[in-house]
């Protein structure tokens, strides 16, 4: 009762879900290393089936991405976008993909070969690392490790070497300028999204991912976390902006300061890398947003109204979690296009003191209340002892 | 006393050759000619230490085409279309500066019919020029969208003139003697529907860019530029106006029918880039209101008082005449020897004055204020190379 | 098997890239210049070297983001298991986290986050 | 002031200035090229004069008299006037001395007109071409320039 | 020796006199942080700015109608320039393909870049009056400023709006404005013999030598086929 006082929004959320979602759900990895019980070829194929899924994931996504971001920028600007390749453009972004793959790549001379080709391929794994744990839908997840949080905070710290190395390499001013813009800034946020998910980790007390969406069978964690989870989520967006290197954070693109930023020097398939893994990083946020805050695959019911959920449910169980998954992600992705494409960029000392004066602080004193709530149960919890 | 001419070269080899000290964080950087926020080809020789700009030197020169030379050898009609592609965001306001100049020195008498239409464009013209300043501006701190909005709105501007005129961006349209053609029969219901058009669009310009707070806290208080030293370093226009003082030529030394136009002069308080901003927002409404008093008489008369292929000829003489555009004051000097060519045509070109204001108010401050402040400078570089 | 999945992916990773340019080096034209290898700025000829000292402003968030992290990483375990050490794990935690907030304190009183040079 | 008693005024500060009738719109006068900062400086900072701003330097080359005339456009916020200073220098060996110290601005304006006109400022800070390259040979606004470039236009 | 740019207070100038220059309109300055104002009005004010800013690009989002791009190449059909526009230069011709240029060489004297060049027959053998020869307009140096339509003493020249007029070789753009070599459209009417009028209406090709770069040879440029390329 007092969860209710407290939360109106957590009593709108019913109990209610179908029994599709309560089977246990297995990973790739897991299946495969069941596999490898009988077999060794059972296992292979997982880990090819993994592997060709996750390549094509990154490619497609970073095409898709590609072309929605500017189809969505278009319609924001009053333009069409692109409209010429394809019907309304649809095969836009494939087709400056081939022109990106017969253009000269060309190395800066004086710069570090090593490293300039290095880069990208940090930027590129990062993405391949994250796209891995995302759950599309139950037992549609490459690995599900227990502590798979960790992993999400260690891995996406990983971007930033890609980005450091390359500006450093470039033996360019301007990159090197963006470069450790972008070292500064993507760190700084690291902290902030880390503590935003440690808000959901406390909720859910798991740091498996599967776990965590299971968690919110009774109500996704934005409703019920009693506005502390609202403050984590506004702090993960905003923290995974400037992860991304997306307007009001693109300082280290800067494009009109810093002319490219940390790019300034890489053409051809070489840029296109940098490109597919933002883009691809895009969708890998947001979706893990939608994985922490708006219980992932689950659909959305609301309490006490049989006959909506009953609609809610209608699609079969095969494609209802990758419909709802897919279509949660999609209203993140735009509302971060919205953002990029409504607002002008921060200046870095305002976006430093942004992170550690007015972000940190916020976030540790949400974490606190966060812990005090899960202590005195003052929230609507199904298992709640 | 010696005169000694130096290089840029040896300027900054001083500070980025081998032989400097280890400990030294300091760094010389090329910013422009190619660079997205310099609108062109201005070339900005940075001296930086990590972010922070220790001195700017602007270096000129890549655009330029010695107009005032060759208008040595052009009769003043015909100097005329070359002003188009100074500032060629207000290329009527410079026709109208030649043309005022030549009229002034050869004693022709325009009608005020010639005198109110030329008003009205050229304010059309500081509309547009502002329209596309405000888009510039959100570009160049991030904000894309804002400047497709300026864009798509000067568009509309810009087909009521080409309907009169015939061109877009070098007009051509005002003469000395009158105008290249008479106002097309549409275009007072024209200028009407845009005024009623544009008035909502600029509270829209106060939602998109005005009110948002990181807009604000992007120009506040960054390029501040006292009264004093506006003045030393030649600024005019509105980045004299945003330090605060009120000098506007419209005002204070009337012209073509702008005294009989009931207009406020806007003027900021400390000079800082967001002064700057808001004077010239602020501006396009009074420039709204300035048309829409004058558009509903234009007096009758011809739209040519002196044949076009009469040579005009000026007793010798310097005559100088000067005309607020949206930039600020251009001067056009003319020393004539009695020929229908100029001796000497010099124009004073209200960026070259202003540009120079750019390293006073950024000094020690941060790259990305460098371009908040240039953006309010509000640069057109084929003005200042001429 | 998690991560072997992992290992895979970051052999996957740097396949991907390298197989990338592998083929572009096949496809794309190739003809390095001097120009055309020089460092871009802004269409001008680099003043001075681009190796250059750096303002230390950046490396100061670097260490503290630092801390942060590690005391983040602390977090984790502590996140998964508070409803187990009840209040002691809460008020153990607020302290660890107060220490941390001391000191950012100590470094903003300090002007480190103030972005000077 | 009226622009008659405005050049009377001015020709009374000291005996290097004197009027200049052939412009036509406003009040002119010459003055001695070693005079030229002093009076400036007068001129700027005596209250019932406040030329606050130097608005425009415009070089003049009259090569039938073998002068450069150096014209300074002063502008007074205060009353509302203008005028105009005009130093004739030889053109063999055309120096004056920089006004910089008195209105900043004159540094880049003076700079100009050396680079087009090839006059030397004495005492300049930073006289620098400004719009053509360091290298470049001659002055190409004086009347007797001539280069491989230049185009006949055909009349 | 290069020393840094002088500092105002370097000038000593003494504070500065503006007299009264007042303006009315001191512009109201809106800022959210600049003034003294509480935490919470900041962060309402903040936030409403934001909020305002994205429900004004949303607005154009859901709105398809305020699309102004224009799909050129598709939407030639409707295109319709300005009747004033200043496209190309032309030579007005009559229904009997009859020009009025008597080749007074006005415009080519007043064109301010030499983008007209007029070649004449200094005396033609039918009317005994000077006739057009060549009307040649170099596109790739005219201005388009419209001082030649204004100056011809016969209004016979025009500027129309065709604007499609890029080539890849700049040498196309050097055009024979006038169909026929010969009298002006009235000097032709005052002719008798039909026959002798036609004769003197001498056909002209757009392109036409000798024209300054149009189908000529230059150092390390081949020669240009007008008929062939692919431009005309």
């Amino acid at each position: 009762m007092a969860d209710a006082l407290l939360n109106p929004l957590s009593l709108t959320l019913s109990v209610q879900t179908s029994e599709a979602f309560a089977a246990p759900a297995m990973s790739l990895a897991d299946r495969a290393s069941r596999a490898l019980e009988s077999g060794v070829w059972g296992a292979v194929m997982y880990i090819v089936i993994g592997l060709v899924a996750v390549l094509t994931a990154v490619s497609v996504l970073g095409l898709v991405m590609s072309y929605i971001e500017r189809k969505v920028a278009g319609h924001f600007q009053c333009r069409l976008g692109p409209m010429r390749v394809g019907p309304h453009g649809v095969l836009q972004s494939l087709a400056d993909g081939i022109k990106l793959l017969f253009k000269e790549g060309i190395e800066p001379g004086d710069g570090d070969k090593v490293i300039f080709i290095g880069a990208p391929i940090f930027s590129i794994t990062a993405t391949i690392l994250l796209l891995a744990i995302v759950p599309l839908a139950p037992g549609i997840q490459v690995v599900d490790m227990n502590v798979g949080v960790v992993y999400i905070a260690a891995v996406s710290g990983l971007g930033v070497m890609g980005i450091l190395m390359g500006g450093w390499s470039s033996n360019n001013k301007w990159s090197l300028l963006g470069a450790m813009r972008a070292g500064a800034q993507m760190i700084s946020y690291e902290v902030s999204l880390t503590i935003a998910l440690l808000v959901v980790v406390l909720f859910s007390g798991t740091l498996k991912v599967s776990e965590i969406i299971e968690s919110q069978q009774q109500g996704w964690w934005i409703w019920r976390g009693h506005g502390v989870a609202i403050v984590a989520f506004c702090l993960y967006v905003i923290a995974s902006t400037a992860e991304l290197n997306r307007t009001p954070f693109d300082l280290p693109e800067g494009e009109s300061e810093l002319t490219g930023g940390y790019h300034t020097e890489y053409s051809g398939l070489r840029f296109s890398f940098f490109f597919l893994a933002e883009f691809a990083n895009l969708f890998v946020f947001s979706a893990l947003a939608v994985t922490f805050f708006f219980g992932g695959w689950l659909p959305f019911h609301v309490g006490n109204y049989e006959g909506f959920n009953a609609v809610m449910d209608l699609l079969p169980p095969v494609i209802s979690p990758m419909f709802w998954f897919g279509s949660k992600c999609a209203l993140l992705i735009f509302v971060l296009m919205w953002f990029r494409w409504t607002f002008p960029r921060l200046r870095m000392d305002q976006l430093m003191r942004l992170e550690w004066k007015v972000l940190l602080p916020i976030g540790f004193v949400n974490l606190i209340v966060a812990a005090t709530i899960v202590l005195t149960g003052l929230y609507f919890f199904p298992s709640a002892t | 006393m010696t005169v000694e001419v130096s290089s840029l070269k040896e300027l900054v080899e001083q500070a980025s050759g081998d032989d400097r000290s280890p400990d030294t964080q300091e760094y010389f950087v090329n910013m422009g000619p190619q660079h997205p926020s310099t609108h062109g080809v201005l070339r900005l020789v940075l001296k930086l230490d990590g972010e922070r700009v220790l001195r700017c030197i602007p270096v000129l020169g890549y655009i330029h085409r010695s107009i005032e030379k060759i208008s040595e050898h052009m009769n003043y009609m015909n100097c005329v279309h070359l002003t188009d592609r100074m500032d060629y965001l207000s290329s009527i306001m410079n026709n109208w500066a030649v043309s005022k100049a030549v009229e002034e020195a050869a004693g022709i008498e325009v009608n005020s019919r010639i005198q109110t239409i030329r008003t009205i464009f050229a304010e059309l013209e500081r509309i547009q020029s502002h329209q596309l300043w405000w888009g510039v501006l959100g570009m160049d701190l991030g904000a894309f969208t804002p400047f497709l909005y300026g864009i798509r709105d000067r568009e509309v501007l810009n087909d009521v003139m080409e309907e009169t005129v015939g061109a877009r961006l070098t007009m051509n349209y005002v003469l000395p003697g009158g105008l290249m053609a008479d106002i097309h029969p549409n275009f007072v219901h024209r200028v009407k529907e845009f005024i009623k058009y544009f008035r909502p669009k600029l509270d829209e310009y106060d939602d998109l860019l005005t009110n948002n707070v990181i807009i604000q806290e992007r120009l506040r208080n960054v390029g501040i530029l006292s009264a004093q030293t506006a003045v030393q370093y030649g600024a005019t226009g509105p980045v004299l106006r945003g330090s605060g003082v009120a000098f506007d030529l419209r005002k204070d030394h009337p012209y073509g029918v702008y005294d009989q136009a009931d207009f406020e002069v806007p003027v900021g308080t400390i000079g800082d880039s967001w002064d700057r901003y808001w004077v010239r927002v602020e501006e396009m409404r009074q420039s709204l209101n300035i048309v829409e008093q004058l558009l509903d008489n234009i007096p009758p008369g011809d739209f040519l008082v002196k044949k076009l292929n009469s040579k005009i000829k000026i007793p010798e003489g310097r005559y100088y005449s000067q005309l607020e555009t949206a930039r600020g004051v251009l001067g056009v000097f003319i020393a004539s020897d009695k020929k229908d060519e100029p001796y000497r045509l010099h124009y004073r070109s209200p960026n070259f004055n202003n540009l120079w204001c750019l390293e006073p108010m950024i000094k020690g401050d941060y790259i990305a204020s460098l371009i908040g402040a240039m953006s309010s400078l509000d640069l057109v570089i084929p003005d200042i190379d001429r | 098997m998690d991560y072997l999945f992992v290992f895979l992916f970051v052999v996957l990773g740097i396949a991907m890239v390298l197989g990338g340019i592998f083929a572009s080096y096949l496809l794309a034209p190739r003809n390095p210049t001097k120009v055309k290898q020089s460092p871009y700025e802004c269409g001008e000829e680099t003043i001075g070297s681009s190796s250059i000292n750096f303002n230390v402003a950046y490396y100061l968030f670097a260490i503290l983001f630092l801390v942060f992290d590690v005391e983040a990483a602390f977090l984790f375990p502590w996140a998964v298991v508070l409803r187990e050490l009840g209040l002691i794990g809460l008020i153990e935690v607020v302290m660890f986290v107060l220490v941390l907030v001391v000191g950012l304190a100590y470094a903003w009183k300090k002007g480190v986050l103030e972005w000077e040079s | 002031m009226e622009r008659e008693a405005l050049q009377a005024a001015v020709c009374e500060l000291d005996s290097a200035v004197s009027p200049l009738d052939a412009n036509a719109d406003r009040a002119a006068v010459v003055v001695e090229a070693s005079a030229l900062p002093a009076i400036v400086r007068r001129l700027r900072d005596e209250p019932r004069f406040a030329f606050a701003q130097l608005l425009d330097h415009v070089a003049v080359d009259w090569i039938d008299r073998g002068q450069f005339e150096l014209i300074y456009q002063l502008y007074s916020f205060k009353h509302k006037h203008f005028l105009s200073v005009s130093v004739f220098v030889p053109r063999e060996d055309p120096r004056v001395p920089t006004l910089c110290r008195v209105h900043p601005v004159a540094e880049w304006q003076e700079r100009e007109v050396y680079d087009l006109f090839g006059v030397l400022y004495d005492d300049h800070p930073d006289l620098r071409r400004l719009f053509l390259e360091d290298d470049w040979v001659g002055f190409p606004l004086r009347k007797d320039y001539q280069d491989d470039f230049m185009l006949d236009r055909p009349r | 020796m290069a020393t840094t740019t002088p500092d105002p207070t370097e000038t000593d100038c003494p504070p500065m006199d503006f007299g009264d220059l007042k303006s009315e309109c001191v512009a109201p300055r809106p800022s959210i942080m600049g003034q003294k104002r509480s935490l919470r009005s900041i962060l309402w004010l903040s936030f409403k700015g934001i909020l305002r800013g994205l429900l004004t690009t949303l607005s154009y989002f859901r709105r398809p109608s305020t699309v102004v791009t224009q799909q050129y190449p598709e939407n030639r059909e409707t295109l319709e320039m300005f009747e004033r526009y200043r496209g190309r230069l032309s030579l007005i011709h009559n229904e009997e393909g009859e020009h009025g240029c008597t080749a007074c060489q006005i415009c080519e004297r007043l064109c301010p870049n030499a983008s007209i060049i007029i070649t004449k027959d200094k005396k033609n053998e039918a009317t005994g009056k000077p006739a057009l020869d060549q009307f040649i307009w170099r596109q790739d140096t005219c201005t388009f400023c419209n001082i030649c339509v204004l100056v011809c003493p016969f209004d016979t020249l025009e500027m129309t709006g065709d604007f499609e007029s890029s080539v890849y070789d700049r040498r196309l753009l050097v055009f024979n404005l006038n169909e026929y070599a010969g009298p002006t459209a009235g000097q032709l009417d005052k002719l008798e013999d039909e026959e002798l009028a036609k004769a003197q209406m001498k056909p002209m090709k757009k392109y036409q030598g000798p024209v300054p770069m149009c189908g000529g040879e230059m150092d390390g440029i081949p020669k240009l086929d007008v008929e062939k390329s692919t431009d005309v």
